[in-house]
């Protein structure tokens, strides 16, 4: 077995008289799609925030391919190739959705106009949008320029993915990405996800969606009560299980305790 | 196994459970410290205000430390403590008043004149005041809620129109001190002195005080105090979670020019006299905007305590008496006051972070 | 009318402006002249007062009256009415340089603080020499009005100027404090109780205008040291008058704002009419409109008038 | 057949260039749960704004019992008994939990405090919400004064819901009241759902889940380019079916066209 | 039939799927006319732009209407117009800047006394003037990203702090026309006239005009617009998204430091002479802000155009002069200026109420 891709230790995140994280570790191995399961409030997305730097843990530690890292910023960590598609999908409202979709790496004109008054390229900004949203089935966008703030809530959401699917280079990660999406926008996320990692790129999934996450998903980790509790692989398990360790009701198999 | 299996039926029965609680490591005095700071946001500008006053006592030694000087303070900020009420008010709604201290010297010139030009009594005339302040809010609040005009907008355009009309009604004749005392003391009654010791509080003090914390108390532990914060923290939610936004917008608006009337009348019984002229009319919007973003207050809504703008407008007193009597110069003691309250917020700032 | 002229003053939040305003429409309106009045929006406003020229340039007025905000910078709007053919009459503030203006009606600022200085001095007589005396001035921005008047005061007291072009930088120790009013009775109050704070032994207090006076008194009297300090002021308006006749103000310099008004009206109408120009007072670049002392305490070799007769010539 | 408690005809709402709703039609029946299904962006939440006074529409005409009815605000809808859950959850961030969940229609103290001062009985709405938490199994939330900005997704939609099933009397509206729920909480919310039906209730429940769909639903109102393409009955239909409607894959059962 | 068939199969095979459209009832001229409303936010500033000067065109006749009075608008606009600009970006990153107007006159006083006291050449002593603009920006912006005060409050204080400095700086002394334009008349560069016919252009309007486009065109048409637009729309997404907010905030504020370092330049080629006391400091930032507020920039950031904000600017200026020019008394003129800018915004509101 090869090293993880990203690896943590004994993560803690407190929020005054709330604790988010409890001394949590993390796995994520080359290449695979790695889904993380767990009740509302676990502590998924913080876990995935300070692994993406939009978070600062309280103590713990953090490696990106062996390597110790601290995250100051969402910034850092993209630099470094991980892109993230967070709960709360972080667009700005009031921009279209081309502006959202290249925000902090638009495109330039070709030429002179680009090159001297760095003149940003609508045109093909607005175009390639376009064909990662038909990609993802969302046939029902009628206006390219329309601000996020008005698209509905999957529309809004499909955006954030494509964003994220668009420009991932070392690390995905996608916090519910699924969760107001159709059946059919559903799907097209779930395609594009192996798609993704069939060109090598490893894959954090949150979701709680069972029928996804193990159609998907090479390894689940399983979070409860602000740590891992457990690691599976969906060939060994069945959803039942894990929905049993997940929310309490089964203690999880000592060989996989984490 | 990518088939669905019947996993919901795992959560179908219902398990005994407790609501997650975690170990704590550090605990003791210095966590509920953070904790009491955070859930009190009026407490770090109580703390820089009592920093401030330190300073300057040490400094500056008794003749600062002294029960006068310190309640000199309170006279020197209570019109603007006032304001400040008010002021946080709109702030809370997302709003800003522009026009708060024009409508106060105009209220006071009501109130003066409609004694002495017109022979109202005075106790009626203060009424009248009252009512003109709150009719001002009604406009301005009619205009923001209804019409839906930017608060900032309306009031920049009160402010003016309140400010011209002061001048054109007064004629900008003052009312002399000596003539209110001998014929409309009542007018003066803000201004009358409680004497404790050294200590010297004015009826118009003492007003600021209990008026902070009766609406400390309502926007606390009233629904209308809910309603304030949820209309300044988001008017969208807040309307489509069944706050009437309208209603609410326009009880603060009036509530405001009422508190304007009220600041009127402790200006008369500060300044003895009525004049058209005052600062307040020009500045005093400012000021207390001053107050309530070093008080904590979020220019954005929804976020703050009015406690804090009260300790805020305290913060600017400190600070200018402080100075005066260190013996700065004014044109120094302006440049250091614009250091000291960047430094305020600085602190705060600091504090909030340390303690996050 | 087909005659026109306008009246630019600093402000018309303050009352003497207003007067002088009333004072030059009731005139105006004698001659068969159109007036349009404009102001500043705060004292020191030069940016409103061009514009204000420029408007009269634009309406093709005959002449404008023009009570400057600041001196100097004015200058030029004022060199681009007189090229265009009005007749600029400075009232109140002499431009700098004076002849600027094709004519000026105006009180001697430095003169009318000269005078109650002089006064305090002889008031207090030995005790001159010990004084503790407070500054109560207009604005940080030192508008020349405000530093005219303190600083004449500071010499008719006695004191070494400094730098004559600004206040504060004074030595003598007899001088507790500047600190600034905005002219009214609520930054009268204010500055009187911090330079109190700072020394409450202060007997002496020059203020810049009658309702910053006012103000101060407020503050003396609510610690009950009315009846010790010495208040003198400028402006000789109605109000400040009674003040004095009150006690409230010991001495006040009384300038005379609808003189200048109706003089400045008057010489319009000349220049439309035949184009003839005021003449100067003998001896000065301008036309002394006068300053005269008011108080019932008159002290020897200082000039002044009674209350009584104060109150005759008193404005608003 | 009973007459419809809430009933529309010809509803339109356009933004600019974008349609929303499009001649839409629909009705609710005394006492059911309706479920309405349809891509991302076709015009549910839109539709469900309209009936509930969130949204005017363009032309159209809603009764409620009969009744034409214009609702100018939710409140005016709400004042009618209609509680509705939106999609954006419409939540006071700043505020607790207490807070949003009592806003607008909070406890006051009883005896003089309440009557004279109108104190609210922090304590009574506290224990309230705890409860209602509970029932929803929402156990992680450690701290009932937490600020709702500071909840996870999930825990921040059970408290939405919570809210309207304990106030609502007439009609509920829920607009994907699951979405960001775990396995748990959801099932937790369709038995709140089955239960509020047995309270003789109606519901409108919009969702992409059709297992749940499936499950709870007495009829489907299938939204398809911002009007009812057909609505079904599940036991009538599969959910291919239904989902071949939604996505246009098959023309609706003329019988059942809307 | 509860139990899951699979369903997701029906969507596994892709369909050939086009973009949904509708079709629209209502065509034409209207309908363009809406859109158009819809998509350039500075449309509407500038009808009602238009309309006022209709209006007093129609009372006033030829005297308001000819290119002498239009053009003298736009140069009693341009320091405000400039400085409009400035607090435009600042705005449209939901911040607020007091300071702008102070720190141009002590820009001008920078100029001049660089020049005059210490003999620097005119041409480097502008460059100083513009650097020394661009330093206090970059405090501001510092104090803002960095220490995360808010906006109001540092440029609240850096507004007091730069004003006295201005005063002790420049011992509250003027420097003359005369003598600048004898010995330094670079300094009054601005003030060149260009005339056009009637119309008279000064080198500052022309500067203003093209400000304005540069700013307009950076702002919609370069990567650094968008994420002013970002950053002012929401700041935590904006970093969540990539946007590196630091570096967006302080560009912005140093370039308003700088523009404020133009407005110096343009001061000094309006009046001729370098005033310490220009009331530009003190009333400037207010001037700004309401020209920018009245284009439709949202003092909550992230929505709105700068060409609004110019439109803004040019409203104010023609209400002023329309107002002067027809004799309305100074009181009188300030309070219809009052309404005037409720009235302007309600008709904005409005135009937009019923395109919606
Ligand atoms: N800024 C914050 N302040 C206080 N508490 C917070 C904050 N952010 C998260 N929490 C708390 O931390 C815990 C974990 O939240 P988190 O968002 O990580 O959960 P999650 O597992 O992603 O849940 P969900 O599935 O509902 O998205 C929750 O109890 C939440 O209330
Ligand atoms: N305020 C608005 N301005 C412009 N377009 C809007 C607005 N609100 C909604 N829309 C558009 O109307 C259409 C319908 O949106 P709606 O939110 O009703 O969809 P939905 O069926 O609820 O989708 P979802 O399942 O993703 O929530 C979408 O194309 C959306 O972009
Ligand atoms: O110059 C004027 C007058 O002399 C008057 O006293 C008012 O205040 C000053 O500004
Ligand atoms: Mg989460
Ligand atoms: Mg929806």
């Amino acid at each position: 077995m090869s090293d993880p891709i990203l690896k943590a230790r004994g993560l803690n995140k407190r929020y005054g008289k709330v604790t988010a994280i409890d001394n949590c570790d993390f796995d994520l191995m080359p290449g695979e799609i790695l889904a993380v399961i767990g009740d509302n409030g676990a502590g998924k997305s913080t876990l995935i925030k300070a692994l993406s730097g939009a978070v600062q843990p309280d103590s713990g530690k953090i490696w990106l391919d062996g390597q110790e890292v601290a995250f100051a910023s969402p910034n850092d960590a993209r630099a470094n190739g991980i892109e993230t598609v967070y709960q709360t999908l972080a667009m700005s409202p009031a921009l279209s959705i081309t502006d959202n979709m290249f925000m902090g790496r638009e495109l330039r004109k070709p030429g002179l106009m680009g090159k001297l008054f760095r003149t940003l390229d609508k045109k093909a900004m607005e175009d390639f949008a376009r064909e990662k949203l038909a990609e993802l089935g969302l046939m029902t966008i009628q206006n390219i320029n329309q601000a996020v703030e008005t698209l509905s809530g999957g529309q809004r959401q499909g955006v954030a993915v494509a964003r994220a699917a668009a420009f991932g280079s070392r690390v995905i990660i996608l916090d519910e990405p699924t969760a107001a999406l159709g059946v059919k926008e559903s799907r097209r996320v779930l395609e594009l996800i192996l798609d993704v990692r069939s060109r090598g790129i490893p894959i954090i999934l949150i979701s709680h969606n069972m029928p996804h996450v193990f159609e998907v998903a090479d390894r689940i980790h399983i979070h409860r009560l602000g740590k891992r509790a457990a690691v599976i692989r969906p060939s060994d398990f069945s959803m039942s299980d894990a929905v049993a360790i997940m929310t309490g009701a089964m203690e999880p198999p000592a060989s996989m305790a984490a | 196994m990518s088939n669905t299996d019947s996993f919901e039926e795992v959560v179908k029965t219902r398990r005994e459970e407790k609501f997650a609680e975690f170990d704590t490591t550090e605990k003791g005095v210095l966590q509920k410290f953070h904790h009491a700071l955070h859930t009190n946001t009026a407490l770090v500008p109580l703390i820089v205000l009592l920093a401030a006053i330190l300073v300057f006592g040490l400094i500056l030694g008794e003749k600062f430390f002294s029960p006068f000087a310190l309640t000199l303070i309170l006279q020197q900020v209570q019109i603007v403590g006032v304001l400040a009420a008010a002021q946080s008010l709109i702030i809370l709604t997302a709003g800003i008043d522009l026009s708060v201290g024009a409508v106060a010297v105009l209220c006071s010139v009501i109130m003066g004149q409609f004694t002495f030009r017109y022979g109202v009594p005075p106790f009626f005339a203060v009424l009248l005041g009252l009512a003109f302040g709150t009719a001002i809010g009604a406009v301005n609040g009619w205009l923001v809620s209804k019409v839906k005009l930017p608060p900032f907008i309306v009031t920049l355009g009160m402010w003016q129109i309140v400010l011209a009309a002061n001048y054109l009604y007064s004629a900008n004749e003052t009312i002399r001190s000596q003539d209110i005392e001998a014929q409309a003391p009542f007018l003066q009654a803000m201004g009358t002195t409680v004497k404790l010791g050294g200590a010297n509080l004015t009826f118009g003090v003492i007003l600021m005080v209990i008026l902070v914390l009766v609406l400390a108390y309502a926007l606390r532990s009233t629904a209308w105090g809910r309603h304030v914060y949820a209309v300044g923290d988001d008017p969208e939610s807040a309307k489509l979670a069944g706050v009437n936004v309208h209603k609410t917008l326009m009880s603060v608006y009036m509530l405001v020019g009422f508190i304007c009337g009220l600041a009127a009348w402790v200006m008369i019984g500060r300044f003895g006299s009525v004049s058209p002229s005052a600062t307040t009319g020009v500045i005093g919007n400012i000021q207390a905007i001053t107050a309530v973003v070093i008080g904590g207050i979020s220019l954005f809504g929804g976020r703050g305590s009015i406690l804090g703008s009260f300790f805020g407008a305290l913060i600017v007193g400190v600070f200018e008496l402080g100075l005066r009597m260190a013996g700065a110069d004014p044109q120094w003691t302006f440049l250091l006051i614009g250091v000291l309250i960047i430094a305020a917020v600085t602190v705060d700032q600091w504090i909030r972070k340390v303690t996050a | 009318a087909d005659v026109s002229a306008c009246l630019i003053t600093k402000t018309d939040t303050n009352p003497f402006f207003v007067k002088m305003r009333e004072g030059a429409q009731a005139k105006a309106k004698e001659l068969g002249i159109e007036l349009n009045a404009y102001a500043g929006k705060v004292d020191g406003d030069n940016d409103t007062q061009v514009a204000a020229i420029e408007t009269c340039i634009a309406n093709g007025a005959k002449g404008i009256l023009l009570t400057a905000s600041d001196t100097s910078s004015i200058v030029p709007s004022v060199q681009k009415a007189r090229d265009a053919g009005l007749l600029v009459i400075a009232l109140d503030t002499p431009l700098n340089p004076i002849d600027a203006a094709d004519m000026t009606f105006a009180t001697d600022n430095f003169l009318a603080g000269e005078l109650i200085g002089q006064w305090a001095k002889g008031a207090l007589g030995d005790k001159a020499a010990d004084a503790k005396i407070a500054m109560l001035d207009l604005d940080v921005s030192q508008p020349t009005v405000g530093v005219l008047r303190d600083q004449g005061f500071l010499k008719g007291f006695g004191i070494d100027l400094g730098d004559p072009n600004k206040w504060g930088d004074e030595t003598d120790p007899r001088v507790v404090g500047h600190d600034v009013t905005q002219g009214n009775e609520e930054g009268g109050r204010k500055a009187m109780e911090n330079l109190l704070a700072k020394d409450p032994s202060i007997n002496v207090v020059y203020t810049i205008n009658e309702p910053a006076a006012a103000g101060a008194y407020e503050a003396l009297k609510s610690i009950g040291r009315e009846g010790d300090a010495l208040i003198v002021s400028v402006d000789g308006g109605c109000p400040g008058v009674a003040n004095v006749e009150a006690g409230v103000i010991g001495a006040t310099s009384q300038q005379y704002p609808l003189l200048m008004a109706s003089k400045g009206i008057e010489a319009i109408a000349a220049w439309a009419k035949d184009g003839t120009k005021p003449q100067a007072t003998d001896g000065k670049s301008f036309f002394d409109t006068g300053v005269a002392l008011v108080t019932d305490k008159p002290v020897d070799g200082v000039k002044s008038i009674s209350v009584a007769d104060g109150k005759k010539l008193c404005w608003g």
